[in-house]
């Protein structure tokens, strides 16, 4: 049963040390805000699960919070490389940081079938590819009726995790419009599902009959963060701040410039900031 | 207007292979270039679909991501990612996957994965993506990169994503029943798989580009075809819309401040 | 790529005798012009597929069309049993017809495999149930991982789908609204898709860009045919006709009866006169 | 008003044991009766679920088929159908799976497929539906029929659903984690499985039901519990819920012509 609470609590009650847990959003509606708060809580050791870990994960691997990362694209989409992300891989730095590596087909795959409550997921991938050498969670099945072999990959069954979306209803059911990715999947697949929202609404009772929704009781916590996806975006409210992902770039090259950029904009910043920095990118309703 | 550059070139000539009939599945920076503007030229019916789950987009700038807002708007309807791998892409609805490659080798396949080996990387690239299942799945694999020595290699450091293998039927051997790459487009050259051995051979040069140029670029020993052509140059259209594309699309990502 | 024609043309150019037909929908956007259309014609030897054979499906078997029926639930949904159904398997009346029986869960997720064009699908079901030991499509696949055992179906691939939805536009793009049922799936899965709509309309621009719409290029053939669902209903337009549900209780239940009533209403009839057929059930737009 | 027929008892006393906590999924006829009077009147925030992809119901008339326009209108969301056995049965979400039968046993395993022989039926009932894994996948499964002989079975024909098989832990010897059938509701009495056996035993009697009643329309010697309560009759505001939800049906059916 979905209640609602300040992203501090929300994230407080539904994180620990140790956890495994999907900061999930495929480009658009990326949980920033709940990343930041794990951050000033000051979390460790987590196994963090993303199919497009950009720069929240970079912040979070730079920060020595990961102990693993499970993921199938790890860059700044159209920028370049995720150079927190590399420096944990390549030179250890904070910490090392073990690495599992899937297709986006696979991975997909993954959180489907572990919302779908299976132990694992067929596929027609890795065909010739190299993952599968490197990546022992990758085992195959073969149809019972055509003797085709498939890929196998293991369910993802997060401990927690954050999503971001455009509406809250006064129940708490949520509402995900525009690119949906891979959201609805990480929610139901997890054990425990925590939401923030740019508005809470009275009810969907409008809403088209087949749009996304998660039902209040699938989801433990909602947090009204607005901006809270920034410098992604959230269809229908702010624009992707394309600038801040080039900016990136420049602040992750260097040890001491991302301290100071993390210092200045994370550790000492709280959700409420997030509305200040989308008010230029919004959009006319 | 008849000054282009060899990325300008590049582009056009990629984006010349599409068609009105294709279902072409997009790739991030040079492929979606190409593709949109082949949408704004020759093949305004083409469905440009990207992985972020929009299907039938039209965008007016470019996106910087896979899963930019514009892509969403102008799309005639946008999915679920499990749906776009599953229904789309391994359904085998989609006739072209356009890749972009960090490194390839003589037949096709890619790597942007890591430089040097995979568990102590000298570089950690960000990896596969979709790249695996669109090349496996897609009916056929457009790929376009720019030509240099580091890129166009004898031996990848990871396999990415198949191509031809080691060449030959290599690809039916491991069940694969889709063609692969069929086509290579470089800032100098426009390549196609021998049809034996599968080794990309170039068939067309840019225009001012010479044999040398093309090897010197290249990381192993280049095959020509025998009757070699020369692209047409870039049409004052095709560069006009590429360049437009380009500054409405340059406009829109440094008009936003964080 | 979708081509407009009438449906007394695209049922003939894409339906033959002994194919393996889907007419999909569920409870919602029936195909019944389209199901009527395909007796007009007189097909043979037919393998029907749905997960839902409800009168449709009775009135073909009881014209002798079928060999086999693939389903998962052969009823008169909310009225009782399909009598012209039960005739055939019971009495082999026209003719015998061959059975093959799934769960609900089993064929969804088989028609789930099939447009995701894999030859089979995974699922925890079927565990203690009889359907199993008397159907030899119900095998089972080891999860690689924890070595669970999960029940395993074919895909399904019919040869040709037919559908009916609210709208297509222009293109041959067509919209799908409400209960969406199985049939993106089953369109998908099928090496044709054929669609009945209510209305051809200029484009989806102003369409919430998450609903259930095929791409023309999914699509083989569309006719407009207003009503085509009915005694089905279409959300947005006309209202489920359950009088003529509990009417095809008595029509059913006598062989002479039945074969008056398919004269009168289907063979005699044509696609046109679906339209009035629904006039009284039109809802307010 | 306190008149009332033994299937309004069946009805309301079905409706009690639901709760506003409780995600059910509602099989058609007298289930889907039982949980719209639960919600309106003590379990208003009760999710209903029926298996056309309709999530948090709440229809103003019974729907005749699981898949009446009233349920989509009514709807918090409608997903499809494949979503709904996959994501919302199968992912483990439903708290009650809630079933009607035509052949019970008492171990709760249900026939609804064929009487006599699969292969050569005396009858061929309409088969399973959502059946075979809303009993294994529901968390706990309600049943509810009006009680007969010809119903109430020594022996199933076949077993569209497994409840508890033989009795005992059977569920769990065949990998069910599940709890399977806890209550059965008839017009006579509440049922429940003894904690060991898992036999179903009557542990409440209907008002003016005696135990000769119960016995002669099941065909098993029927177990009773050492403490047999008396099931309250129905309240006025359950009886007028039933039986104005029950007008406005029959309203709303019979108005509509071919």
């Amino acid at each position: 049963m979905a209640r609602f609470m300040p992203l501090e609590q929300a994230v407080r009650e539904n994180l620990k040390d140790g956890d495994t847990a999907a900061f999930e959003g495929f480009t658009h509606l990326i949980p920033t805000a709940a990343a930041h708060e794990a951050i000033r809580q000051g979390f460790k050791d987590l196994t963090l699960i993303r199919m497009t870990p950009d720069i929240v994960y970079d912040q979070m691997v730079g920060m020595g919070m990961a102990k693993k990362l499970l993921f199938s694209y790890a860059g700044n989409p159209g920028v370049g490389l995720l150079r927190r992300v590399r420096d944990a891989v390549e030179n250890g730095w904070p910490r090392s940081v073990e690495v599992e590596e899937h297709s986006h087909a696979a991975m997909a795959n993954a959180y489907e079938a572990g919302a779908a409550g299976l132990p694992f997921a067929a596929l027609r991938g890795y065909r010739g590819a190299g993952l599968p050498e490197v990546n022992p969670n990758i085992k195959s099945v073969t149809c019972p009726f055509t003797g085709e072999k498939l890929a196998a990959v293991p369910s993802v069954r997060p401990d927690v995790t954050f999503i971001h979306a455009q509406k809250a209803d006064k129940k708490g059911n949520v509402l995900i419009e525009g690119i949906i990715g891979i959201q609805k999947e990480a929610a139901l697949a997890a054990k425990r599902a925590v939401v923030t929202v740019e508005e809470v609404v009275e009810d969907f009772a409008d809403a088209h009959p087949n749009l996304c929704i998660l039902p209040h009781w699938t989801i433990t916590a909602i947090a009204e963060v607005p901006g809270g996806a920034h410098p992604s975006y959230t269809h229908g409210y702010y624009d992707r701040d394309n600038a801040s992902y080039l900016e990136w770039d420049d602040v992750s090259a260097d040890r001491d410039r991302f301290r100071a950029w993390m210092e200045d904009n994370v550790l000492k910043a709280k959700a409420e900031d997030f509305a200040v920095r989308v008010e230029k990118l919004r959009v006319a309703k | 207007m008849n000054d282009f550059t060899p990325n300008e070139m590049m582009t056009i000539a990629a984006s010349r292979a599409l068609t009105s009939q294709d279902v072409c599945f997009v790739g991030i920076g040079a492929p979606s270039a190409a593709c949109n503007v082949a949408r704004l030229t020759h093949a305004p019916d083409i469905t440009l679909i990207y992985e972020s789950g929009t299907i039938g987009t039209a965008p007016d700038v470019l996106p910087l991501s896979i899963g930019d807002g514009e892509l969403c708007d102008t799309a005639l309807t946008t999915v679920s990612v499990p749906e776009m791998f599953r229904y789309w892409l391994q359904g085998g609805r989609i006739t072209i996957g356009f890749l972009g490659a960090a490194q390839i080798d003589r037949f096709g396949n890619i790597n942007t994965t890591v430089i040097g080996d995979y568990h102590t990387p000298k570089v950690r690239l960000p990896g596969g993506g979709g790249a695996p299942e669109i090349a496996s799945s897609s009916q056929e694999v457009y790929i376009t990169m720019a030509q240099s020595k580091r890129g166009m290699v004898e031996k990848i450091d990871f396999f990415t994503s198949f191509g031809h293998g080691d060449g030959g039927d290599q690809r039916k051997k491991l069940g694969i029943e889709t063609k692969g790459p069929t086509l290579l487009i470089t800032d100098l050259a426009i390549w196609k798989p021998d049809p034996e051995t599968k080794e990309f051979t170039v068939v067309s040069m840019h225009p001012g580009v010479t044999r040398e140029m093309v090897q010197e670029t290249c990381g192993w020993k280049v095959k020509f075809a025998d009757t070699l052509e020369e692209t047409p140059a870039p049409s004052e259209l095709e560069l006009k819309t590429l360049r437009d594309l380009k500054a409405r699309t340059e406009a829109a990502h440094k008009g936003q401040a964080g």
